[in-house]
């Protein structure tokens, strides 16, 4: 099986325009205007681009074949037996943390920092706050030769030590937010010198950094259309794989990128009227921050300072603060424009888990399938489980697994204590 | 009402800068342009950028904002009026969530005062299952209809919309007026050329220079329309600068196909 | 690229005859008598197999498919750049670390834990120290649905809290060694409450929790033939990756493992007059277990227990207590009887390295290649770069990344903090 | 000297269990056996399992252990004549450390006494320089040399010594004698034919069963040598239960060709 060479745009393909994204019009400048002095260009080029495929650049290419793309569809014969459903429920997985930074989020660092060094720029910047989409950028960076310097939420700084260090290791520079580098920053931390940080906030000091120096871009890890396009290899790889046309194909959404770029192929081939007909989508959420089951879709905020734009979408909110779950990458407000148009149609079909019955699912799983995931895809598990043992014939269940789970150790280690660790299903 | 082909045409908020003003503008403009896009100033110009933003408050200020909506209808029977003695078309632009309780009357005055279509830049993205009413709306004021959209959008839809016998398709370059981004404006355009067919392909948003239009125009634009480099240039330099601007720009257009 | 279907076993291609283990002759019992109620029968067979190539067990050849293999040959042209040398040398890579546990153990995990359950078992039992191969344990054992037993020394199982913990997460009990449960544990309890344990120890302990009950089996690590021989898909790969004969072929020695599993096939083919004359076989291993440069080449204790049969291998003798470097993974007295026999004929050169020039290495590489390499695999990074930078002509080296160092932050973040984590090379 | 083929040869140590008993129990086996093995009573019988250990162990306590060497050789004499009056051939089997100083008179006092060769286990893997000084005082000596192989052994080595028309090679087909691992003996044999050619291949360690001992033959080997099931029946049962046993595999392994 090959690497794809071009990325789907599902906005070809969507029932009805995508709204765009706009400024807020509070003031007499433009958020939209100042993409350029933040966005590397080609990514700009790509979020307004009309085609249906959007060719992979030949150096982006060889970079998902030197990180090990095509990633694996993986049979979960072991979880069918666990639940007794073998012989009539069948289960597959797409493997995305058998990529090296252990989840989705390389597909894109890799061509957005790609795209930064054509700008001519010496150094990206970026907001984390589990660290994955930190460490996926510092790689990148390291491979591609520029240096990083990753905004992490200092609670996310203080207490999640493994991929801080990883990132440092990679020559990333890791600055807890709020830092006392922006103005934002500083503002926050006069109010409160002991401020937790929050995602927001972190995307508003990076972009901040970024206006404030030459030869800097600002990678984004999610939302943006431009973005989630890239993680559509993952889908698309699936297509060749898929040994049949599933029921379910299920995925975890964050800001959406692993969703769309595990299902937009698919869905793509639905809305042409080429297959997929009978297959739901079922997109798996936190109940911390339950933007697609429970969320308004209207314009908001893609951060809580309004440095970036307006997008149409489901939202809890620019200033909702979610409870500190472990899945921290499911924290954010919105979701991606085309995956909230896409729900808004009912094309896919939200669901909202709580913590500890995730984390039971992702047990469940690592003891069946040998594989830890991430917190996060722990949702798209949970969805995952549920369907298969809840169907009452034939059914084929698909889902992302996004991520595992190596580095949240911290995470299982916090549930194995409180379970006992006594064995599950 | 058939447009030039290939056009060029002038996007100005109504009575900008000032009633008085605007009219001059307007003459000033009618030797070098093909068609008019009169945009009706308005409170959220979602889609515009800092310029013509600036223009619509400058506007609604000078009409005085709280009872705009009235003096603006009234004020573009006297634009028309011009128009129409000029005999260069024109075409009204405003954004649907501004009208959404009167759009049928808007689309009647509008018929009524000669316009070529109305453009509701937000119609397909945020009042799609109006689509269809604002179709017969604008047929049964006499005009055809004209559609906005944007450089993620689908395919289907667009070749849609060329089968509606609309006016023309109006394909926003920029995600914003007056705002230059790194897009590749004439790949964009020569697919949308493929899908809408023999439509009127209208491009604009941030088209500045001569030969970008033409470039336009040889990536298969039917059209091109200027607003935020006529605006800047008569707010810098004054209306026949402005006006100089305008035929050079028409000039390219009209000599794109015969490059 | 398709997965090899058979292992390679060099002893069938050797200069001389491999020396066999040996019974220690100090009782009246037989330790290789033992060995059939120790490890699983299949294991034994190929321990003592003629054949030149060996089967592999199509079951194996799907698990090999589902980790992922084959995994990845790289070039590293941003470290060549970084060094200055490129355009004359070119360096290459294989890189293990894209397995799921993140190393080469899970390639000897998967086929030990399908024999032991061929023979009926219900628990695999092993010991481990950083816990690299507990986890490809644990991993296996949850993918073929045995228990899993993991010893662990205490100091790592107080210290390396990120693989334990996934250990859990997987399903295997983790035990510290020494621990209550066998008599060997209660002895060295007995002796010292606080005893830190040892990997001998834990390999006595190990061995005596499977003889003192039924359906147990103990997997072995490294060192065994059989199990070594289980690596050799690395090189077989390799073989049909690499674009041109390396001048170098460099892996770390711990107890052999990854060496040979890398090394082994191009070193058959050299054997046997077919190719790679000119290849030098370096092997990297620890100043703190400098066994191939400095021990002696006679028969010695694969355990320090005498447990488990002598073999005649390259010693700093059983009870050989190495300081606590992070490479835990190189602290075994002993290597691979074979490869032990290869070095002892100078087709294998040894040179060790110590901590801080490896860890200084690892960064560069890290800063260059974007993968943080286990501190194992960074012995092997070290002298890659040291053949790199000290090579006039044209010089092509290969090394085998037998891991990433993920879950090693700890380690890392002692080394950032001692170096300031200032900018190298 | 020739060696049978197929073949069932004994394997007991000299002077086990004590000289004068050690006699009794060649004699009682000389009808049922093609050529003995007579292993030297060792120290350290570094490839020998329990049973064979504590028959060394045996063997030398009952010579008196201190001036073992010389008596073993002189009690060899004796061994050596009743095997020649019955015309049974025989081979020793010796470990070659515990007689490296002294290897040369050795394979002159086994050429004088009439072995056919002097087969030492370890001489390969442990001293492997020595192998061609080894084959040189065999010949001397009038033997032929003999090989021990194990079951993780060089191809070339294999074929290389069958080339040096040696008695036999004999295969350990476990690692240790006595003791039966899983292992497919079957399937090393099979490839060990194949790279010794002609060669005699004597299979041994670990043979208890007839139709094990005949199914090495079907595999592959020239002949069969069985100590440690002998001697347990000795211990246990026996000189003519011992006897029985030997027949019993003798007759398998004749039988094999004829399946
Ligand atoms: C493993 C993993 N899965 C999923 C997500 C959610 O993000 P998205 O919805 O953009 O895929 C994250 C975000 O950090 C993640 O790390
Ligand atoms: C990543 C890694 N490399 C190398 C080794 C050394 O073992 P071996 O020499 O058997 O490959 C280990 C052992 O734990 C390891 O974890």
């Amino acid at each position: 099986m090959a690497i794809p060479l071009k990325w789907y745009n599902i906005s070809a393909d969507l029932p009805r325009p995508l709204p765009p994204l706009v400024d807020p019009l509070d003031d007499g400048g433009s958020r939209i205007a100042l993409l350029t002095r933040i966005l590397p260009s080609r990514l700009i080029d790509e979020e307004y681009n009309l085609s249906r495929y959007i060719p992979i650049p030949p150096e982006v290419v060889a970079s998902y074949h030197r990180i090990g793309r095509p990633t694996p569809l993986l049979r979960a014969e072991s979880l069918e037996r666990r639940l007794g459903v073998q012989g009539r429920v069948r289960i597959y997985y797409k493997y995305e943390g058998a990529l090296p930074t252990g989840s989705h989020k390389i597909n894109t660092a890799l061509p957005q920092v790609h795209y930064a060094r054509l700008d001519g720029a010496e150094e990206v910047a970026t907001e984390t706050g589990a660290g994955q989409w930190g460490l996926a950028v510092a790689t990148a960076a390291s491979i591609m030769g520029v240096r990083a310097k990753v905004f992490m939420t200092r609670s996310s700084y203080e207490k999640k030590r493994a991929r801080r260090v990883l990132m440092e290791s990679l020559g990333a520079q890791v600055v807890p937010s709020p830092s006392e580098l922006t103005r934002a920053g500083r503002r926050a931390l006069e109010k409160d010198t002991r401020h937790p940080g929050s995602l927001g906030l972190a995307i508003t000091e990076a972009v901040e950094h970024v206006l404030s120096g030459d030869g800097r871009r600002y990678v984004a890890g999610s939302v943006l259309e431009s973005v989630i396009t890239h993680q559509t290899v993952i889908g698309q790889e699936l297509l060749d794989q898929l040994p049949e046309e599933p029921d379910y194909m299920v995925a975890c959404v964050g800001g959406g990128s692993n969703m769309a770029g595990f299902a937009y192929p698919a869905i793509g081939l639905r809305l042409r009227g080429e297959g997929f007909e009978k297959t739901r989508f079922i997109a798996a959420e936190s109940t911390a921050s339950p933007r697609l089951t429970r969320g308004e879709y209207r314009y908001d905020g893609l951060d809580s300072g309004l440095v970036l734009p307006l997008a149409r979408m489901y939202t809890l909110g620019r200033n909702h603060v979610p409870p500190a779950i472990h899945a921290a990458g499911l924290r954010y407000h919105g979701a991606a424009p085309s995956l909230s148009l896409l729900r808004s149609l009912g094309l896919i079909e939200p669901i909202a888990y709580n913590q500890e019955e995730v984390f039971k699912a992702a047990l469940l799983f690592a003891r069946s399938e040998g594989i830890v995931p991430a917190p996060e895809s722990a949702h798209a598990v949970k969805a995952a489980i549920d369907i298969a043992s809840r169907s009452r014939g034939d059914t084929v269940v698909v889902f992302n697994l996004s991520g595992h789970g190596l580095m949240d150790f911290e995470s299982y280690e916090v549930i194995l204590r409180n379970t006992g660790g006594e064995s599950l299903g | 009402m058939g447009l030039e082909e290939p056009g060029f045409s002038a996007y100005i908020p109504l009575a900008y800068p000032s009633p008085t003003r605007f009219l001059e503008v307007l003459e000033a403009l009618v030797p070098c342009t093909d068609f008019f896009e009169i945009g009706l100033p308005s409170q959220k110009p979602k889609y515009d950028g800092p310029t013509i933003r600036k223009a619509h408050i400058g506007a609604l200020e000078a009409l005085g904002e709280a009872e705009a909506g009235g003096r603006l209808l009234s004020f573009l029977e006297t634009a028309a009026r011009i128009l129409r003695n000029s005999s260069v078309p024109y075409v009204l632009m405003t954004y649907y969530s501004d009208h959404r309780q009167r759009v049928t009357s808007l689309l009647e005055a509008a018929g009524n005062l000669g316009a070529g279509c109305v453009l509701f830049p937000d119609l397909l993205f945020d009042h799609y299952d109006h689509m269809q009413d604002y179709i017969e709306g604008s047929r049964e004021a006499g005009m055809k209809p004209c559609f906005f959209a944007s450089s993620r959008f689908p395919h289907r839809l667009l070749a849609e919309l060329s089968r509606r016998d609309p006016l023309f398709i109006y394909m926003g370059l920029q995600p914003t007026t007056g705002v230059e981004l790194p897009i590749g404006v004439a790949r964009n355009l020569a697919l949308a050329r493929k899908l809408v067919g023999e439509a009127y392909l209208l491009a604009g948003f941030a088209v500045k220079r001569p030969q970008d239009a033409q470039g336009l125009v040889r990536a298969g634009a039917s059209g091109v329309v200027v607003g935020t480099a006529l605006l800047e240039r008569l707010e810098k330099e004054g209306p026949s600068e402005m006006r100089e601007l305008a035929c050079r720009l028409r000039k390219a257009v009209k000599e794109a196909s015969m490059a």
